[in-house]
Formats: structure tokens, C-alpha cells, sequence
């Protein structure tokens, strides 16, 4: 099990990023971490991951336990070790590396493993990407890239995969198709899953239980069944007005004064 | 023609050093995008140890190169570790600056501990001579040949097969990327430049057999940087074919034109290789222009 | 022109007196634009005359509604110009109060700042039907409307530009036909109870208050203020006045929030803020201090008590001995001036507090800076009553009687106002203005005393003075006011009455300063909801009542509080505009968990709907706790 | 007010664009500037100051600060490094010292075309690289160091041996002695600190410092950048040809060897050490390796006195370790430079009595 205990991130050791987040990500589960633009979900990602050290943050109060051990403040590769893999945001393929590479980094840190029957698992689950074993990953569609990058998480074996915006800018369907394959993969390989999404309605759908961060902090959580129905989820991530239309950007208001939380 | 052959054939000879130092350079640039300026001054220093080893201590030649090796490989650790190490985070811009003051430096220690006057001369391989048509090659240059192209070789080999030297390349592709794999960007980092040290001392002990082991040696050294930008940045072969080509203009410029017109000729071609073909002949067309 | 008795005769006179001089400034993109008389005077020109084209009669009424900004002051003196009576609105009144409001002020034409303003109009369009035009200044997101009673201010201004070249006299005329006996502005007061009532302020009433503040607070031509207040503040029309009697530069923040950063940049000479947010300057102070450096600290620590005892010496009218002179000048050079720059203050002259009450330790640890505050009484209905002049600061006053002013203690220690400053009487309401006006004594609902120097001293209103079932007097906002110095509340009530036999207080908490505080004590918290139900910040705001009981009189203490789910709200009537506690109905609304305090019950379950500022309605579920200041006792029952 | 700026002081406000771009917004600052100003015009003329050996460091300090003013310009201001800084001194020295003695122009007439030279001939380095993006120009500067010098030593007449050159007059006073050439070198480094300081509140100076934050959103906003990236190369290559300019006519001698790489390195080491994008700290950054280079010649050849073991040139060796090792030191540690602990002594003082 993730434990995330009111952490507190600052990045150089003056902006405060995260102020006291408190979550957590039961074996086997999928769980959303919702909230709009710099809200500091991406960063709640890094901070469990360890790639938050790359970029001069660290986590300043609180702690990250997993499996009952303290992970915070140990380097990414550490934690990866231990199984906690993030596949980061905007679908960050090895450009210049084709798509096998990709994948036999991915797996480079298990060890003893069976690098072909891994391959295939990965194969199996995303049948494009066979066909695509030898294309450079940088010439791939965005779809494409997105299925390389989970892919190539999944080489690794994780007990928890931390996906950052996985449908940022793909069609519907692709979106569909991959959403599919996280609930396949954390139903046969029991990894648990957090997912960051700005796209509420699709994480809502396949997650139990999610968490809406707004400034740096949770101001939300519950299942994913009951915040579905929460006014403001509708109205600022699901872009819903009460009758259910869909609000256009030209109705946005420009009012002084700022939504509230109550 | 006689001249030009022979003229040719030394460029080869010196040319297949310039690619041996400048795959070196290559493999910092690429795996985390730093211009080396140290790198001649590297050389500088690789070659005084070896040196120190062989003129100074006057040991058997393959004791002394095994001495030298872990040195060399050591003393690009002990560079990655010491300046580059606690930079990681800030702006390229100072990755890259740091280079320059570490050839302050690096050319400090060696007036410091070796003087600043040319060292005695001493041979590595031994003398003779190969006459191939009117051309007569000395057997010292084509050794330093050989073992140049073997070592190029090895490398080339190093990073297209083994597990290291793809992750090597991927750290090449994104130092974030590989740490959310769990790849250790730092220890891959150290070991390019231990090899770049490695490639660069080489490359001092085969120029300071032939050129003699003297200060201007970094400033030969220097000439790695328009081989592999010529070669393609990114390319370890094209840094080995940008090496042959400098080691080539270098050759026929200084036969030509005068001795001292062999380095800025070559820098005259980076320069025109930069106006016309910015990402080299070899290398990815990342560069980009504004 | 005849004598100068309405603003707008003030205006012809400073557009030709100093034509080309700054009259305002407004902060914009962080730079401070000026405009000069003579720019006021075209704007206000071509406005009025836009209005009165638009069929603004002598007496028609007009309501504006929006923030203090330079349009909204230019709308106030067209209205007046044109004869027409200002209704200024709060700009932050929900759409139900705002029909009201129009309604019964017979509001001909709406004056509106923007789109959210707008928008509460629109949704309320066909329940004014009085109103024939609703004009907005700020036209951002305006473009896609197409509402034919809209109309923006250059339109207006161009149709009062036409009207201008075909009567060029006529924006001259209107202003000498005004008399200084006619209504000039009807404020609306909510009161605490019932239905908001519209207090009709002559020209006569607002120059006559405004005059008072200059007599104690002097100011010059070319010397800065900046707005605090909001334009349907009856102190907007006062302060006002400096700009039009005296030609002081009036200052418009960039936003209201941006406030506290942008009359720093200005140092105003005059500078009334609410008692909260001097108290809030005191808290930064007294917590930057604690984290600086032990050089700054040390200077502080060393030079603070000097001022204070040169303040102490002073208010006893003792003689301040060289020596202590000497000092505090040391420590006016590394402390008080330093302070008093950060603060914002170097250039205040009169730094003034009013409408609530102020804590007298504040005045003394500003008085030690430097910062003489000063205090300043008065009313929608009874104008400017007292203030302090700079020589003569009492702090346990609300200032000295102004000259002029009418003023006596009724048998039920009533203050009652007379002269020229007080009110006309509420539109439409004669028997109200029966109630609180007999024989011209205006009844202020105050209760209060005058000692022998002329110093006004205020108690509370009457009707919140109570007493408990065993007989013992209180009164509420004294025990609120103290309460309210803690900076980790925001709001209280002070529950009693004669069926209880001690107090208990309902709390509001301040979100912000206990949000910060819960962050760095790593204390997770979610929302405003379960923050305020947290353990610690129950035991963080007990030992706040505790120290403040330790003030009050054994019977007068604190026995039980309740931090409250969320904040008393004036959209759904817990609070007036100027946000004052509306008891009765808060009392009515709170019924349920006021029982359950008194029965000893440790928790209630509430279930309370949000409103939301577009309308929508959500759901709040929570068990509130209901605590005992003294965990003791509540062992011993 | 949590995140008020405490400056300027409380009641200083700008009611227009240029009120607000001023340099010196406060009555202190005035003091400030002036007294500083005649205390430095008056140093010539203060017992103990006035010696020539101080003279003579100070001199060379007001020209090294013109060439890190531009180097800085460039490096600080547009994020673009250069290592062939002495080479365009070098161009700007020979322009001038050879219209001195070729047509016998006085230096007040070289010295704007010794800058003019420079930039230009810099033009022509600058070009292929500031086409692209990256630190390219690093290499063609190394490239310019080594091909410029060459073409000095092998192509011009007079360069490669060096040649004498007239001292600065004005109608018959002859500046000639560093007590006279100080008031000609303070003149000239006031005048370019102040233009320096003046271009960033120029259109160009807002692009390149656009340019070196994000050179992607400078793009969109429609800045030319490989025209500002260029103008920045020239804005540095011409402080260096006026610098040159001064040194030649201040030493009255033209030679190569006051222009090698080794001298570009130094001037990047003050740059960097100084605090990269602030005037400030190319002058504290100057003087400070200046004094720190003074320092190490006199103790150097202690050192290699007293350790025998050591080579001949070890002094010169321990110069290259301490200044290199420093310079990497404040990269590491304080990479923004002297300058920064400036803003904390200013920043102290602007907040007193509070702590942030």
C-alpha cells in the first residue's frame, strides 16, 4: 500500500508546491488524482517517484511510506526498484531509439528476467506495437507513443504504476482503447494504478476511489461513483452547467471573484 | 605528389587520434548535451601520466599503460564527480562553463606538477619504417593508427550492443525519462566520462609519441571539438570520420600553408560546416535553428 | 455661481481653479494613471449630460453598483450634476437585494461596473421595470450581449457628447439649478433587522460631515489619499469631499485586493481602515519581527519599550524628559521609521480606525511607532459625529464632539445627534423616520457618554445589551470585540439571554490564518468544513477564549463555543453588507444547535445547503462539535 | 501583504512608464551615486591611493570591466557564452593602434572604429551559430580566438612583433603616465557602465532578456531572435574593440600576447564570478579576480620557493589552479555570483527591520 502523509513540497527550497497532501493507493487499486493546471498533481506524482530531486524539489514535511518503509527522499532509481514506476506526462519516448529499445530499457531493471516472454506480455497487450518493433519511437502517433511509454512501464513489472495525463490531447477513442488497457493490466497483473487526469470524466469511470487537488492540496476525496455527482466536479472538471450542457468558452464569465469550496 | 602522399598519410594517422579524442567529446555531448572544452586539456593531462609512468618512472610500456588506464578512467570520474555532478539542475549554460574553467585548471596541475617546459621525448612504439609506393610511413604512426581504429571499434560496438551502452544512448534521449525507468543517470553519466578520459589519454599517449609531451598538446587537442561537431555531435562514427577528415585538412593546410595554419583551418571548416550543414554529417537533426 | 453647496459645484470650480492638476489616480497594469480636473470634468460632463439625454430628470433617482472605481466616482457627480439622487449598491448584494433596492428607490436608470454585475440585473430584469437603461463601464465579456437595455459608457458618453455641442450650457445650468437643500444620495442601511430602509442624504449633510473631518484632519491640494471603502459606504461621500473641497488626489487600487500592496506605494495622508485590518498590520508586524534576523530583533526588542514609554508619558500628559526624547529619536532612525515605511505609513498623517471596536493596546503599540491613530463616529443617518483631532487622542474614546454638532445622553444613556449632518428621513417610510427622529434629535440606537473634555465614549447598541438568567448585564459586541483580535477568527456571536445562565460564542473561523497555521503545525486538512471540526483547532481557539476570559468579569465568561461549518454569509442574511451581525435571524437560524449547546449535547449533526455565486445549490453534511473552554469542568459535570 | 516587494521605499510611486523604468528612484540612491563618483575621479588625487603600482591595477581594472560589460551583455543578458572575447579585444586594439600609426588619427577618432571593427568582424563569427539554437557560439568563438590570432601573426604587418603606439591627447595635454590615463580610463568605464545599464531598459534589452528565459516564447512574441542574438554578440564584440582600443593607447604598444585564450577564459571567470546578468557584479567580479590574480603573484613564487620538488612554471600553474578552482567553486555554490550577495546586503537593508 502508497501512503502519502500531509507532504509538503517546496521547490528550491522556497516555492511551496504541495501543502500537506494526505492520500493513498491500496494494493490493486485504481485510483484518479483529479484538479485542474498547477494544481500540484504532477508534482504529487514526482515526489512519490523521486524524479522531484531532478528538478531542485523536495518533499519538505511529511511522509511517503510504502509497503510500511519510508520512500521519500531516496533516488528515483531506488524507488523504482521497489516497483513504483511513473509514466510521466506528454508521452516521453526515447525519440531517437526504436520502439524494442524502448521496451528493453524499460526492463533494464529487473533482474534475471525473461526479456523475450516480457516482450511479449507487452506485445500482447498493445498488438500495434509488435508491428512496430523496429520504427523509430520519435516518428510514432501520439496514440502510438502513449502505448510505447505504458509499455515500456510495464516491462518493468510495477506493483504501482503512476500515469500522468495519459489522454492529454488523443483522440476519444484511443482514449477509450487505453483506459481499457490500464483496467486489463491492473486486473491480471494486480498493479495498482494512480492516475493523474484533467480529463475527469474518463478517470472518474474506471477508478474507485479519486482525490481533486486544487493549490497545492486535497480538497476533495471520496468514490469516484459519489464525486461523479458532486456539483463542482461538474461544473469545473466534467465542464457541465446544472442543466448538463456543455459550457463553450464563450460563456466563460469574467468575474472577479473565484469559485469557492465548501 | 610524393609530398602529397605522404602528407596524406600522416593526416590519416593523426586524424584517427583526433577521432579517438573526439568520440570522448561525443559521448558527454550526447549524454547530457555539454560541450567539453576540457577535453583537450584531458588529453594534456592523460598524456603526462602516462608520462610519469613511462619517462619518469621508466616502467615496461604495457605495465605503464595499465597504470594509466584506471588512471585516465578515474580521473573523468573524479571530473564528473568533483564539478559536473553538483551542477546537475542548473542551466546548461554553466554545465558548459564549468568545462572551461575545469581547462584552467587542468592545465594548472600540469604546469604544477610537470613544469611548464616540453618533456623529455620518450617512444611507445617501436621505430622502423613501411614503404608502401614512393610513400614511407613510419611504423610508430601506424601503429598509433591501428590501435586508434581498434579502440574506436570497440566502442562503436560497445554502445550499438550492450546493455550499458543503450542506456548510454538513453540517456542521450532524456535524463528523466531514464530515472522514472529506474536507470541510474548519474552512474551513467560518471562512466562517459571515465571512457571520454580514457579516449582522450589514448589519444595523448599516441600524439606525445609522435609530437612529444608538451603543454601544446592540449591545443592539438582541441582539434576533437570540430571533428565531432564536423562528424555530427551525436555520431560516435562520425566523430571517427570527422577525426580522419580534420587529421586530413590539418595535414595538407600545414604542408601547404605553414605549419601553424593546421588548427585554424580546421576551426575555418567548423565554421563553414556550421553555416551550411549545422547538425554535421553524421549527426541527428536535433540541432535546430532559431 | 452661487455659494459652493453640492460636489458639483465644487467640480466647475476645481476644473477652472486647477485645471491641468491631478484630481485621481487609478493603478492600472502597475502604474499610476492620473487624471486632471479638467479630465474629470469632460468625463462627468458628457456623462450627465448622457443621462439627461436619456431623460434624467431633477429627482430621478440612480443606481450604481459596482467597486470603487474612477467611473463610479465620475457616475456619482453626473447623477448630482443632472439633479438626480445617487442610490449607491453594495457591490457584493445577491440579485434579490438589489431588486429590492431599485424597487423601492424608484431607480429610473442602473449604473452597473461589469459583467458579474450585469448579469445580477439581467436575472432580474423583469422584476425592475422602473428601470429604463443599465449602463456598464467595464465592457470585458460584454460583446456577445445584446440586451437592448444595455448600454455601455462610450455609448453613453457619445450620445452626452452630441447633447453637449447642441446645448453647450446646458451641463452649467444644471449644476447652478441644484441646491444644497436637496436630496443628493439615498443610502440604503440593512440594519440588523427587517428590510434594508433609504436614508436620504442632503448636499447640506454631506458637506457639512465632510467639513467636519477637515476641521480635525487638515488636508492640502495635491496631497494623496487612496480609497478604502466601498462607493455605497456613506463614508465614500465624505472622504469624497477631500477630493472636492480641497482638491486632495484621490487613489484607485489596481483591485480591491490588491489594496494593502498598492497604498503602500502611495502612503496616503489620510488612512481609514476597519479595526481587523489594523490588527492584521500588527500581526505581521509582531510576526516578521519574530523571524528576522537577531540584529533586527535585538534593535526592536531594544527601541520598542522606549516608545512605549514616551506613548505612556505622553497620554499621562507627564513631561517627556530629553533623555527619553533623545532615545526614541534613536529609535524612530533604526526602528519606527524602517516600520512604519513597510507599513505603508511614512506619509500618513492621519491613520483612522472607526466602526468597530479597536482593541486599546493597538493604539498604543502604533501610537510607540509613531502611527497616532485616531478613531472617527458616525453615521449613514447622523454624519460625521466626533473624531480625534491629532492633538487630543483618547484612546478609550470614539474622538472628540465635532463643532457644530448637536449632541445629548438620552435617560436610557441614548446618544442622540441634531444639526446639520443628520438625515432627512427614509424614503417612503415616514413612520420610521417618526420613530428615530422626534423634535429633530436623531435617536442613534447607541448607547455611550461624554466626559468633561468634549470625548465622545461608546458602549454598544442598545438593543444588544442583555443579561443573563441570573440577572447579570453584558454586552455582546464588547465580548465579540474582544474575541475578534485573535487572528483565527473571523466571526462570532455571543450566545446568552435571560433563559441561559452563561455564555457561550458560535465562531467563525478565519480560513486563511488557520489554514497557514494547520500548515506549518502538519495538520491535513481538507476544507473550510473539516478544518473547523479539526481537534486542534478546537484546542488552538479554547486557549484564544481562555485568554480572553481571563479579561472579563467572572459571570461575563465563555463557557461553550462552536466553530462553525461555515461562514455567516450576508447573501443569505446572517450578516448586513457591512458585515454587523443580524442577531434575530441568526439567532432564529441557529435555534436548533443553540438548544443543543445548552443541552449539554457534545455534537450535532447539521445538514446545511450552499448557495453558489451562479446559483446552485449544494449540500453540506457534518457533525458538528460543541466545546466546553474549560475541559475541567466539563470532566466534573 | 504577504508578497509585498518592500521596494522601493513606502511613498515612492510611478505614475508613469518612465517614472517607473528610472535607475535612481530614491533620494539615497542619489547620494549614493554622486558621492561614489567624485570619491572615484578623486582617488588620483588622495595620498596613499594615488600610488602608481594602485593606479596601474586600477586602470586595468576600468578596461577589463568595459570587455566583461559586454561579455556579460552577452553571456548574462542573452545566455550565450563567448571564449574568444580577447581576440576581438586584440581586433579592436590593432584597428586602432594601426589607424594611429598608418594615417596618425588620434585615439579620440580610432576608437569608435576600433568598435565598429570588432563587432563586425564578430558578425562574421557570429553568424553561423546564432542561427541555431544552443551553445554553438562557444565553439566559434574558440574558433575566432584561434583563427583571428593566426591570421595576426601570419597576414598583417606589424601585428605578429608587436608595434608602439601614441598616447591619448587632448590639444596639448598628453596622457602618458597612469596617474593622467586614469581619468581617461574612469571616464570611458563610467560612460560604457552606463550605457550598459541603460540598454536593459531598452526594447533590445527586454528581448534578449526574453530571449534567454525562453527563447520558444520570445519566438512567438515575435522577437527576431537570431537578429537580437546577434545584436547581443556585437553589442560585446564592440565593447571589446573599444576596450582594445584603450589598452593599446594606455600601454602605447600593440602585441599579441595581451590577447590570448587564456585571457578570454579569465574574462568569462569574472563574468561568472561577478553574478551573470548584473553590472554590478561584473564589477565586483573584476575586481575581485584581480585582486585575487595580485594575491597569488606575489605568493606564487613563495610557494614554488619553498617546495623545490615543484617544476619551473609551477607558480604559474598554481595561478590557473586557484582562479579555475575558484570560478568552479561559485558555479557550484553561489552560481549567481558576487552579485547575489550584494542583493542580500541590499535586500537586508530594504527590509530592515523585518526578515523577508
Amino acid at each position: 500500500m502508497l501512503k502519502l502523509n500531509n507532504v509538503e513540497v517546496k521547490y528550491v527550497g522556497v516555492i511551496l508546491v504541495l501543502r500537506g497532501v494526505s492520500l493513498e493507493v491500496r494494493d490493486g487499486a485504481i485510483v484518479a488524482l483529479l484538479g485542474s493546471n498547477g494544481a500540484g498533481k504532477t508534482t504529487t506524482l514526482k515526489a512519490i517517484s523521486g524524479l522531484l530531486h531532478t528538478e531542485l524539489g523536495e518533499v519538505t514535511a511529511g511522509s511517503i511510506e510504502y509497503d510500511g518503509s519510508r520512500i521519500d527522499g531516496m533516488d528515483p532509481e531506488q524507488i523504482a526498484k521497489r516497483g513504483i514506476i511513473q509514466v510521466m506526462e506528454g508521452r516521453q519516448v526515447l525519440g531517437h531509439l526504436n520502439v524494442e529499445e524502448n521496451l528493453l530499457l524499460g526492463g533494464y531493471i529487473v533482474k534475471n528476467s525473461d526479456i523475450k516472454k516480457d516482450l511479449d506480455m507487452v506485445y500482447d497487450y498493445f498488438p500495434k506495437l509488435k508491428s512496430l518493433r523496429h520504427s523509430t519511437s520519435g516518428y510514432l502517433s501520439g496514440g502510438e507513443q502513449q502505448m510505447l511509454v505504458m509499455g515500456r512501464a510495464m516491462m518493468a513489472h510495477p506493483k504501482i504504476m503512476l500515469l500522468d495525463e495519459p489522454s492529454l490531447g488523443l483522440a476519444p477513442l484511443i482514449v477509450d482503447e487505453i483506459f481499457d488497457i490500464v483496467t486489463r493490466f491492473n486486473a491480471e497483473e494486480k498493479t495498482s494504478v494512480l492516475i493523474v487526469e484533467q480529463n475527469a470524466r474518463a478517470a472518474l469511470s474506471i477508478t474507485e476511489y479519486s482525490y481533486v487537488m486544487e493549490n497545492g492540496r486535497v480538497v476533495l476525496d471520496g468514490p469516484s461513483s459519489k464525486l461523479a455527482d458532486n456539483e463542482d466536479i461538474k461544473e469545473f472538471y466534467l465542464g457541465l452547467s446544472k442543466l448538463g450542457e456543455k459550457k463553450s468558452y464563450r460563456q466563460v464569465k469574467h468575474y472577479k471573484r473565484r469559485k469557492r469550496w465548501l | 605528389m610524393e609530398f602529397f602522399g605522404k602528407i596524406v598519410a600522416a593526416g590519416l594517422m593523426n586524424g584517427a587520434v583526433y577521432g579517438l579524442v573526439a568520440i570522448g567529446f561525443v559521448l558527454i555531448y550526447k549524454s547530457s548535451s555539454v560541450l567539453n572544452f576540457s577535453q583537450g586539456y584531458m588529453l594534456l593531462l592523460g598524456g603526462y601520466i602516462f608520462w610519469s609512468f613511462r619517462g619518469g618512472l621508466r616502467l615496461d610500456l604495457f605495465l605503464s599503460l595499465l597504470l594509466t588506464l584506471p588512471c585516465a578512467f578515474l580521473m573523468g570520474i573524479l571530473i564528473e564527480r568533483i564539478t559536473l555532478r553538483p551542477l546537475i539542475g542548473q542551466p546548461l549554460l554553466s554545465m558548459i562553463t564549468v568545462t572551461i574553467f575545469l581547462s584552467l585548471v587542468l592545465e594548472g596541475v600540469a604546469s604544477l606538477f610537470w613544469g611548464t617546459y616540453p618533456l623529455e621525448q620518450i617512444t611507445i612504439f617501436p621505430k622502423g619504417a613501411l614503404k608502401l609506393g614512393k610513400t614511407v610511413l613510419t611504423t610508430e604512426s601506424l601503429f598509433a593508427f591501428g590501435l586508434a581504429i581498434v579502440v574506436m571499434m570497440v566502442l562503436i560496438f560497445f554502445f550499438r550492443y550492450t546493455r550499458l551502452g543503450l542506456s548510454m544512448r538513453g540517456v542521450a534521449e532524456g535524463h528523466e525519462i531514464m530515472q522514472s525507468m529506474g536507470i541510474s543517470v548519474k552512474r551513467i553519466l560518471t562512466i562517459c566520462w571515465g571512457i571520454a578520459g580514457v579516449a582522450a589519454t589514448l589519444g595523448g599517449i599516441l600524439l606525445g609519441g609522435t609530437l612529444g609531451f608538451q603543454l601544446g598538446l592540449s591545443h592539438i587537442g582541441l582539434l576533437a571539438i570540430p571533428a565531432a561537431f564536423i562528424g555530427g555531435l551525436e555520431s560516435p562514427e562520425g566523430a571517427v570520420l570527422g577525426g580522419l577528415l580534420i587529421g586530413l585538412i590539418e595535414s595538407i593546410v600545414s604542408g601547404y600553408v605553414g605549419k601553424a595554419a593546421g588548427v585554424p583551418a580546421s576551426y575555418i571548416v567548423l565554421i563553414v560546416v556550421m553555416l551550411f550543414r549545422p547538425y554535421g554529417f553524421f549527426g541527428l537533426e536535433r540541432i535546430e535553428r532559431v | 455661481m452661487s455659494e459652493l453647496d453640492t460636489y458639483p459645484k465644487y467640480l466647475i470650480r476645481n476644473a477652472k481653479l486647477w485645471r491641468d492638476r491631478v484630481a485621481l489616480r487609478r493603478k492600472d497594469f502597475g502604474i499610476w494613471q492620473s487624471y486632471t480636473w479638467e479630465d474629470c470634468y469632460q468625463q462627468v460632463k458628457r456623462l450627465c449630460l448622457g443621462l439627461v439625454s436619456l431623460g434624467l430628470k431633477a429627482g430621478d433617482k440612480v443606481s450604481l453598483i459596482g467597486d470603487d472605481e474612477p467611473e463610479g466616482f465620475w457616475a456619482e457627480a453626473a447623477i448630482q450634476s443632472a439633479g438626480g439622487i445617487l442610490v449607491a449598491l453594495w457591490s457584493d448584494s445577491i440579485p434579490s437585494e438589489i431588486a429590492y433596492i431599485i424597487n423601492h428607490s424608484d431607480s429610473k436608470f442602473v449604473i452597473a461596473e461589469d459583467q458579474e454585475q450585469v448579469d445580477k440585473l439581467l436575472e432580474i430584469k423583469n422584476d425592475i421595470p422602473k428601470v429604463e437603461k443599465i449602463i456598464y463601464w467595464d465592457p470585458k465579456g460584454m460583446r456577445k450581449y445584446e440586451d437592448p437595455i444595455l448600454m455601455s459608457y462610450e455609448d453613453l458618453k457619445k450620445i452626452g457628447s452630441l447633447h453637449a455641442d447642441k446645448h453647450p450650457e446646458l451641463f452649467e445650468e444644471l449644476i447652478a439649478r441644484g441646491k444644497g437643500s436637496e436630496v443628493a444620495q439615498m443610502s440604503y442601511t440593512s440594519g440588523t433587522t427587517g428590510l434594508p430602509k433609504g436614508a436620504m442624504i442632503t448636499h447640506d449633510a454631506i458637506i457639512t460631515s465632510a467639513k467636519r473631518m477637515h476641521e480635525f484632519a487638515p488636508l492640502d491640494q495635491g496631497e494623496d489619499v487612496i480609497t478604502t471603502l466601498a462607493s455605497a459606504s456613506v463614508f465614500h461621500q465624505w472622504f469624497a469631499g477631500y477630493s472636492y473641497l480641497c482638491g486632495v488626489v484621490i487613489n484607485f487600487p489596481e483591485e480591491p485586493e490588491t489594496l494593502m500592496q498598492d497604498y503602500r506605494e502611495i502612503s496616503p495622508r489620510f488612512m481609514l481602515i476597519t479595526p481587523r485590518q489594523w490588527q492584521s498590520l500588527s500581526s505581521m508586524t509582531q510576526i516578521r519581527i519574530n523571524d528576522a534576523g537577531f540584529l533586527k530583533r535585538f534593535f526592536y526588542n531594544l527601541f520598542l519599550p522606549v516608545g512605549y514609554k514616551v506613548v505612556d508619558l505622553r497620554s499621562a500628559k507627564k513631561k517627556v524628559h530629553p533623555i527619553w526624547k533623545v532615545l526614541y529619536h534613536i529609535g524612530d532612525i533604526f526602528v519606527f521609521r524602517p516600520l512604519r515605511d513597510k507599513l505603508g505609513l511614512v506619509k500618513t498623517r492621519y491613520p483612522v480606525t472607526g466602526s468597530a471596536f479597536l482593541s486599546p493596546d493597538f493604539f498604543r503599540f502604533f501610537q510607540a511607532m509613531g502611527i497616532n491613530l485616531i478613531q472617527i463616529y458616525g453615521s449613514t443617518e447622523a454624519g460625521v459625529v466626533s473624531m480625534h483631532p491629532q492633538d487630543d487622542i483618547d484612546n478609550d474614546s470614539v474622538g472628540k464632539v465635532c463643532p457644530g454638532v448637536e449632541i445629548k445622553i438620552s435617560d436610557g444613556q441614548e446618544i442622540l445627534i441634531k444639526g446639520s449632518s443628520v438625515f432627512s428621513g427614509y424614503y417612503k417610510n415616514p413612520e420610521k423616520t417618526s420613530q428615530v427622529i422626534t423634535d429633530g434629535w436623531f435617536h442613534t440606537g447607541d448607547s455611550g457618554y461624554i466626559n468633561e473634555k468634549n470625548h465622545l465614549f461608546y458602549l454598544d447598541r442598545i438593543e444588544n445589551l442583555d443579561e443573563l438568567s441570573n440577572g447579570h448585564k453584558y454586552a455582546p459586541a464588547y465580548i465579540e470585540g474582544k474575541l475578534k483580535f485573535s487572528r483565527f477568527i473571523r466571526d462570532v456571536m455571543v450566545v446568552g439571554g435571560k433563559n441561559r445562565d452563561y455564555l457561550s460564542v458560535i465562531i467563525n473561523i478565519d480560513f486563511e490564518s488557520i489554514g497557514k497555521w494547520a500548515e506549518a503545525n502538519q495538520i491535513p486538512y481538507t476544507t473550510f468544513v473539516d478544518l473547523s471540526q479539526k481537534k486542534e483547532v478546537g484546542d488552538l481557539l479554547r486557549r484564544d477564549l481562555q485568554r480572553v476570559n481571563n479579561t472579563l468579569p467572572e459571570r461575563s465568561k465563555v463557557r461553550k463555543f462552536v466553530l462553525l461549518h461555515k461562514e455567516f454569509d450576508a447573501d443569505e442574511g446572517e450578516l448586513t453588507r457591512t458585515r454587523k451581525l443580524r442577531r434575530a435571524f441568526l439567532q432564529d437560524r441557529y435555534q436548533e444547535l443553540i438548544e443543543a449547546i445548552y443541552g449539554n449535547k457534545r455534537e450535532m449533526p447539521v445538514v446545511t445547503e450552499v448557495k453558489y455565486r451562479d446559483g446552485r445549490k449544494g449540500v453540506v453534511e457534518t457533525n458538528l462539535k460543541i466545546r466546553s473552554v474549560y475541559e475541567e469542568r466539563e470532566a466534573m459535570n | 501583504m504577504a508578497h509585498t516587494s518592500f521596494y522601493p521605499p513606502s511613498g515612492i510611486y510611478s505614475d508613469s512608464y518612465r517614472k517607473d523604468m528610472r535607475i535612481v528612484k530614491t533620494k539615497t540612491q542619489w547620494v549614493l551615486s554622486i558621492v561614489s563618483l567624485i570619491f572615484l575621479f578623486a582617488i588620483p588625487q588622495i595620498p596613499f591611493f594615488n600610488s602608481p603600482y594602485l593606479l596601474r591595477l586600477l586602470i586595468g581594472v576600468g578596461i577589463t570591466i568595459i570587455i566583461c560589460l559586454g561579455l556579460n551583455v552577452l553571456t548574462g543578458y542573452c545566455g550565450q557564452l563567448n571564449i574568444g572575447q580577447s581576440a576581438f579585444v586584440m581586433v579592436g586594439g590593432f584597428t586602432s593602434g594601426l589607424l594611429n600609426i598608418h594615417l596618425g588619427w588620434p585615439f579620440w577618432m580610432c576608437v569608435i572604429p576600433a568598435g565598429i571593427t570588432s563587432a563586425v568582424i564578430g558578425a562574421i563569427f557570429g553568424i553561423p551559430s546564432v542561427r541555431l539554437k544552443g551553445l554553438y557560439l562557444a565553439l566559434t568563438t574558440l574558433g575566432a580566438q584561434i583563427i583571428l590570432t593566426w591570421i595576426a601573426l601570419f597576414y598583417i604587418p606589424l601585428t605578429a612583433a608587436g608595434f608602439s603606439v601614441g598616447p591619448i591627447t587632448i590639444g596639448t595635454l598628453v596622457f602618458n603616465t597612469p596617474k593622467k590615463f586614469y581619468y581617461v580610463a574612469m571616464f570611458f568605464t563610467v560612460m560604457m557602465t552606463f550605457f550598459a545599464k541603460n540598454m536593459m531598459r531598452t526594447g533590445p534589452g527586454r528581448a534578449f532578456v526574453a530571449i534567454r528565459d525562453n527563447d520558444i516564447a520570445a519566438e512567438a512574441m515575435g522577437i527576431d531572435i537570431f537578429r537580437y542574438k546577434l545584436l547581443a554578440f556585437m553589442i560585446c564584440t564592440f565593447y571589446a574593440g573599444v576596450a582594445g582600443s584603450l589598452l593599446v593607447h594606455y600601454m602605447m604598444w600593440a602585441h599579441l600576447e595581451s590577447f590570448t585564450l587564456q585571457d578570454s577564459i579569465w574574462y568569462v571567470v569574472m563574468v561568472i564570478v561577478g553574478g551573470l546578468g548584473s553590472i554590478e557584479g561584473t564589477i565586483f567580479g573584476v575586481i575581485f579576480i584581480t585582486a585575487l590574480k595580485e594575491l597569488i603573484f606575489v605568493i606564487g613564487p613563495m610557494v614554488e620557493g619553498k617546495l623545490p620538488f615543484l617544476p619551473i612554471g609551477a607558480g604559474s600553474g598554481l595561478l590557473l589552479v586557484i582562479i579555475g578552482g575558484v570560478a568552479i567553486l561559485f558555479l557550484i555554490f553561489e552560481p549567481r555570483g558576487l552579485a547575489h550577495r550584494w542583493n542580500l546586503v541590499k535586500a537586508y537593508y530594504r527590509l530592515w527591520p523585518f526578515g523577508y
